[in-house]
């Protein structure tokens, strides 16, 4: 239908109506605004792209698209999207999250699914801390980090690095970006949504209520990196990463996972066997 | 009528081979026109441990294992002990075994059974090639008197790889059997198969589970292995892609299941199989199905439980987890084949179900079941093939959880324009939207209730046989046993109802006070400790004030005597 | 007798502050000698959603919400649609709201209540500083009679940090709220306190439970953040590390739920909390618990289900999953508090319980228990403390799961000499030694549900209230509405009685008879769309042929004058 | 008890009488050896260790041993032990179970547990399959392994890189053995010990049933790590690793994970801020 229409869809077009639960300021706005542009750049059939989602401020993100969506339980966007791709390899697929859903419930199935190497486009809003529990450490907060009532005393653990386990897990692409810098994050996505694998985009999204000093976040990103494809050479640069460099880190070529096609046969045919 | 059968128990440490004996047995009847039944029981160790090959073999269609084996043959006596209760003998029973493996433990003894010692390991020493079970399965065939040619074939189809002298060497073993057999005499001989009308199956509860979904229309697979299911998906995996599907092995059970949510939602009939330890952590899953409203179908082979429990021992233990395992209010169908061949059925109607009503299906079977092979006639095909009610494309303002009479709502396949919307475990508006009104609560739970309980499920709610004032209320595997003892209570004049129900959930009251009717008392019938079903029926159904239970846990199978014995027991006011 | 007392409702979007008025007005009540409730209404978002306070004072202990608000203020009507549900008002009720926020919406004005317009807006812009639901305190605390000094204190101790300035504002609101209160009349005023005879306490039900659960001595709690659950934890984390303990903030339920079986193995008393999906996920590893027989305490908040649900309300949703979520038989122990003030008392004896018994308690509470907030009297402490049957150093042949008369067997805790054994979730001989022997798994099952059937609760079970041939069986925070209700009823002169069960499982038919004594006839009231309760009963215990159930699922709470008519209907044989 | 026998106890001191279930040959029988063995070597009370597993052929092996035991549920292992160190933080800890535990049910916890670094000493058991379903593959299997009838084309999956992993998420202390060298075996274990903190040692244990080609790992294994603090240098080694060097790969100095004590209180102290 989108595809018979002579007009271009615009970046609204892949909206939806719904208003946003998201408190006034909050990075997630900015990361929904540049997935409708990538789309609309894309120029992707709606119906032929969905969404997927786990729980978190940030995983309500697909009902405010304007494609296929489905918001799951959370941690397990990634294995719903996957089933997804898997049964329907002709459907784009994008899952979203935050970095509580993703790295921590979420974390095996992030590390497989970058194993696995699905088709799939991984954008995680990571802003350090649980927003939608109203204020908990994440995997990725810093260890002195005091705001939280369950770990007053801050986590006192090493902050998880999501790159690093992504290269080191299998991914074949993987890139950073701030949404505060739309215009590189719509890039990314893009870029994303064209390699054939699994992708990952980190994207440093402020909690402007739990964490507002993450508004100085602006201050500190610098656009750095430029795609490799060369992983001791990816690790190299994390080895040196502030948490701040954003571009595309690493881009492989390792083939996207697909299942076998077999042999077609009817049902008689595959009855036969338990003919004595 | 109770039918006639010969009951043959084959034991011995892993390494022994009793597994392929029993098998090449159990096809040997097949080829020869005869029905039959092997069940497994088998230890924790991978290799080398205890083991033992149940058998059943008749010219009638066999349903159950017998209550005592006729023939037991010990290849060897190791850890005996810790499954000797699965191997009832009578004073009629006959033990076969090798003086070198030291005398008949005490324990085997207490049914006072004929001891006949062959010296097997030496038997099969004497031959280059040997091996102990082939000695032991010419013994068994010429015993029983199952046709040497009929073994000779399943071994040449078996053995064709290795090479004409493998074949030469098992025949040898297998003569060596039938010589030693010649001096043992008053054993119960096979009266020879009636005329074969139908094609003749040999499958076991799980392939006969694989194929039904197949069958039902699955095309998507995802799953994490786990024993005693684990066969469903080895069955399943190379025939998927035969049919334009796939499996996918998951990282955990907990992606499994979330990976056929992703997968039905794409539009594609999915499966997951599992067992107890796997159902448990799929619960939240399964609550975001029925909310989302995602037709899947959870295969669940119950083992030992709870916890790690047995796992390769059967019990008829995941009632309640699959019934009420879920968090909220969360109306879902389970479902329960009856036999072996039922399973065939029961998985393709399941299939049925779930994509009808848009709905997670649970099927239960069992080990006993699933890891049972058997030989059967053909199952029928009713046909039932799995297909959800569509949306349309561009229709007007789609509202993917329209509140309809029915309860269904037409489901947007991903691909169909205009159809977009966003599946949601949150509770919702018609359209999809987040919302916590209450009346939008209201009427989303009603509508996924009424979807299951206002559903025409034909005549396949349960297997109702007889007519009777007395009745056994039962289900899943234990139905067989129950069968055969019916039967044998009618041979002696006593004369019971079978309710065996297919579809536990959800609870349909016209259903079961239509299978009550003329009921005046009874009997639930169940194997596990804590009466799981008999519970649930209370508290589901109205049951006749008269209602005992029959129930105890595995691992030791429930024989059709014991029921037999409980309804004199009854009868007799005990 | 039914209490007098008034009701208030805050509502407002997020910024708006009414959560904080109501809190102070609560504060302030009890500063005055007065009791009182605080439910809370939360919408889905994080900031800026629809919420409202929702209060009751009176000079009696407030057993639960009133059936009407005598005054609704609304400080806006930002998405009223989503909750107005939640907000009953009567032909006597009185809003009060800004003209400037536009007109009543037509759903609140059904009941036809009384209308003030209240320029609340315009004044607090009037004032330096000025904020809204300060002017709104200031009115409603005229209007019901409350003493100006007690909130000022209430408000002096929350603003010290803040400085005198922030003080002044504030007062100066709460002063031109009251001016704006002197045109209101008729609006009923608070009865003064009666003369205080105990400490009072401000606590909600999350507290208490953390409370009565350290006091039982929980000292190892793991868990994973879950709305409306995550209080407990956050009241326990600061605490823990003063009596010794500490607690842990898990990557996720499955690793939550296994630390605290590790922290119990390790013979330290140990608690996770959560809500449905939590729990879901925990099912496994209850089983664990279950068959490893490792004492643990989950305290389970209950919100609106199924999946993801409605987060933020409640319901009694989770009692099938709590009772039957596990899989095989898995005999365990749930409870229930049934007020505020009975969190403290269950979630103590659970941890005692637990320990005693060296089985998983499941404790229930849900969001309306949890997230209010109320003035009580210091609740009475029983003494009940976690103690665990400690093996001996050295004992010879030490046998973990000894099979013993009580079903309980000494536990070795890690660092006890010689007490060296493996816990296990397989089935075992006494000495914890895998196995699969049908003798063993028999005799391990029926004493891991004797230590549980004969164990003496004492007079805990349940409690029994009143005498009559009509009862109402109930439990949770439903018991005080249906408190409310019996006592209304005895005012009519219906006299009822009420079971409330606060040990749900195991099911104890004795316990049940006795309470059911003299009763001829029975209701049971639920919070659920599918009757979870009733249907348990039914299944476990023997009720009265005359049982009729009164349910229906949240976010709504069910008020006592429903119950109240749900009874006189039955009476009149409607 | 032991403590004040004058005997010193030896490795079979540390042994239960138990017979293992495993099959003739497997690799594991060395394993519950040097583990015997280090104790001895350590002399560490039987009463002050516990030994914690999940579920497979390898996590049967506490019950092999004289020490406390917990064979829990299948991948989670270390949460119990997490569990276990916080509420006793006088007991040693040793974690065991085998690659598909850890590293795929369990892989959230394994990843967890390293930044967690709570001091624990995991062992694994990889043998590149599930032996105890009999014989799928694991993460660790090669992708082209074609010995399972659920993948019989092979997975198509990068193996899952243990050490990689561990290094990323912050384990302390991670080697490599092989269980057919059974002493360098033992001294890893006690260097494990004795490391306060996470430490990994991934043992390659030959699964003689399902993957009998495994026997050659004796000639493919060299010996070739020396322990370093320097992440970097890890990665870097890791980079031209085959998977067959053993070694202490990395050894750092972070310092385990011990919850806060807090200033002591009575419950009737802390009841106190309930009164109104
Ligand atoms: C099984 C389960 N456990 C816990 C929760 C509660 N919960 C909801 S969202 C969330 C964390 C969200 O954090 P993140 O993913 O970082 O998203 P954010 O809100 O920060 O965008 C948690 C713990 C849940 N919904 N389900
Ligand atoms: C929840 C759950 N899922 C699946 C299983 C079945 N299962 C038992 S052991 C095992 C894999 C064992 O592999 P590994 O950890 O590598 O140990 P190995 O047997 O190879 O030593 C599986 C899948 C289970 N017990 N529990
Ligand atoms: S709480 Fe934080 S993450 Fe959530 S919507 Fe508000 S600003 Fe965004
Ligand atoms: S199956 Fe493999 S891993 Fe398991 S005991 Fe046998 S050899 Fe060892
Ligand atoms: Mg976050
Ligand atoms: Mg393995």
């Amino acid at each position: 239908m989108d595809m018979l229409t002579a007009e271009k869809l615009t970046a609204q077009d892949y909206r939806s109506d719904l208003k946003p639960v998201w408190c006034p300021g909050c990075g997630d706005y900015a990361v929904i605004a540049a997935i409708a542009k990538a789309l609309a750049e894309l120029q992707l059939p709606r119906e032929d792209v969905a969404f997927v989602s786990g729980i978190g401020c940030s995983s309500r993100i697909p009902a405010y698209s304007a494609v296929y969506g489905f918001h799951g339980v959370h941690g397990r966007a990634l294995p719903i999207a996957t089933g997804l791709k898997m049964a329907r390899p002709d459907m784009t697929v994008l899952v979203a999250g935050g970095d509580g859903d993703g790295f921590s419930i979420g974390g095996n199935h992030f590390m497989h699914a970058c194993r696995r190497n699905a088709d799939l486009t991984y954008i995680v809003m990571d802003n350090s801390v649980y927003g939608m529990t109203k204020g908990q450490a994440s995997p990725t907060t810093e260890p002195d980090w005091e705001g939280s009532k369950l770990t007053p005393d801050g986590t006192h653990i090493t902050p998880f690095q999501p790159l690093e386990i992504a290269l080191s897990a299998g991914a074949s692409f993987i890139s950073r970006a701030f949404s505060g810098k739309p215009a590189e994050l719509t890039r990314q996505i893009c870029e994303g949504v064209n390699h054939k694998g699994f992708s990952l985009i980190h994207v440093l999204s402020p909690c402007v209520t739990f964490r507002p000093e993450q508004r100085a976040y602006k201050d500190k990103v610098h656009e750095e990196w430029r795609p490799t494809a060369d992983r001791t050479e990816a690790f190299q640069k994390l080895m040196a990463d502030d948490g701040f460099a954003t571009g595309i880190l690493y881009q492989g070529t390792k083939p996207p996972f697909r299942p076998e096609m077999g042999v077609p046969a009817t049902i008689a045919e595959i009855e036969a066997q338990f003919a004595v | 009528m109770a039918i006639s059968s010969v009951s043959i128990a084959l034991t011995g440490s892993g390494g022994a081979g009793v597994m392929t004996a029993g098998q090449v047995l159990l096809d040997a009847a097949a080829k020869a026109g005869l029905y039959g039944l092997m069940a497994k029981s088998l230890g924790p160790q991978i290799r080398g441990g205890e083991s033992a090959a149940l058998l059943r073999i008749s010219n009638e269609p066999v349903q159950s294992s017998d209550d005592t084996y006729d023939l037991l043959m010990a290849v060897d006596w190791g850890n005996i002990e810790r499954f000797a209760a699965e191997l009832p003998l009578s004073k009629d029973s006959v033990i076969i075994c090798d003086p070198a493996q030291g005398p008949v433990p005490e324990l085997m003894l207490t049914a006072n059974p004929r001891v006949v010692n062959v010296p097997l390991k030496e038997l099969a020493a004497s031959l280059e090639g040997g091996r102990v079970n082939m000695v032991g399965l010419g013994l068994i065939a010429e015993l029983i008197g199952l046709p040497e040619s009929s073994i000779v074939d399943i071994l040449a189809a078996a053995l064709k790889k290795k090479g004409p002298e493998a074949l030469e060497a098992s025949k040898a073993g297998l003569r060596a059997g039938q010589k030693a057999a010649q001096s043992i005499t008053g054993i119960v001989k096979l009266s020879p198969p009636g005329p074969s009308t139908t094609e003749r199956w040999s499958i076991n509860g799980n392939e006969a589970t694989g194929l039904g979904a197949l069958k039902g229309g699955v095309r998507f697979v995802a799953a994490y292995p786990i024993t005693p299911a684990t066969e469903i998906l080895e069955w399943l995996a190379p025939q998927l892609p035969k049919v334009g599907g796939c499996l996918i092995q998951a990282e955990d059970e907990l992606a499994s299941i979330n990976q056929i949510i992703g997968g039905s939602f794409g539009g594609v009939p999915a499966l997951t199989a599992t067992s107890g330890p796997g159902l448990a952590l799929m619960s939240e899953a399964l609550g975001l199905a029925v909310a989302s409203e995602t037709p899947l179908l959870v295969c669940n082979v119950m083992r030992g439980g709870p916890s790690t429990g047995i796992p390769t021992k059967s019990e008829q233990v995941d009632l309640n987890i699959a019934l009420y395992g879920m968090h909220g209010d969360a109306p879902h169908i389970v479902t329960a084949p009856n036999s072996i061949s039922d399973c065939v059925f029961t998985a393709q109607w399941s299939v049925y179900l779930a994509e009808a009503m848009q709905a997670p299906v649970i099927l239960l079977s069992d080990q006993a079941m699933g890891q049972s092979k058997a030989i059967i006639d053909k199952p029928a095909d009713l046909g039932f093939i799995g297909e959800r009610l569509a949306a349309e494309a561009n229709v007007e303002n789609y509202q993917r959880y329209a509140v309809t009479a029915s309860g269904i709502s037409p489901m947007a396949v991903p691909g169909t324009p205009g159809g977009m919307y966003t599946a949601d475990g949150l509770e919702h508006s018609p359209r999809g939207t987040p919302s916590t009104q209450a009346s939008h609560h209201q009427e989303q739970l009603d509508k996924r209730l009424r979807k299951l309980t206002d559903f025409d499920y034909g005549d396949h709610w349960g297997d109702i046989e007889g007519d009777s004032e007395t009745a056994i209320i039962t289900w899943g595997s234990i139905t067989d046993p129950t069968r055969e003892a019916i039967d044998r209570l009618a041979d002696e004049g006593v004369s019971v109802k079978l309710i065996s129900i297919r579809l536990l959930a959800p609870a349909l009251p016209d259903k079961f006070s239509a299978a009550l009717k003329g009921v005046k008392r009874a009997m639930v019938v169940e194997q596990n400790h804590s009466r799981q079903f008999h519970t649930y029926l209370r508290g589901v159904y109205d049951l006749p004030a008269d209602t005992i239970t029959y129930h105890r846990p595995g691992p030791v199978a429930i024989r059709p005597s014991e029921i037999v014995e409980a309804v004199k027991a009854w009868n007799k006011g005990a």
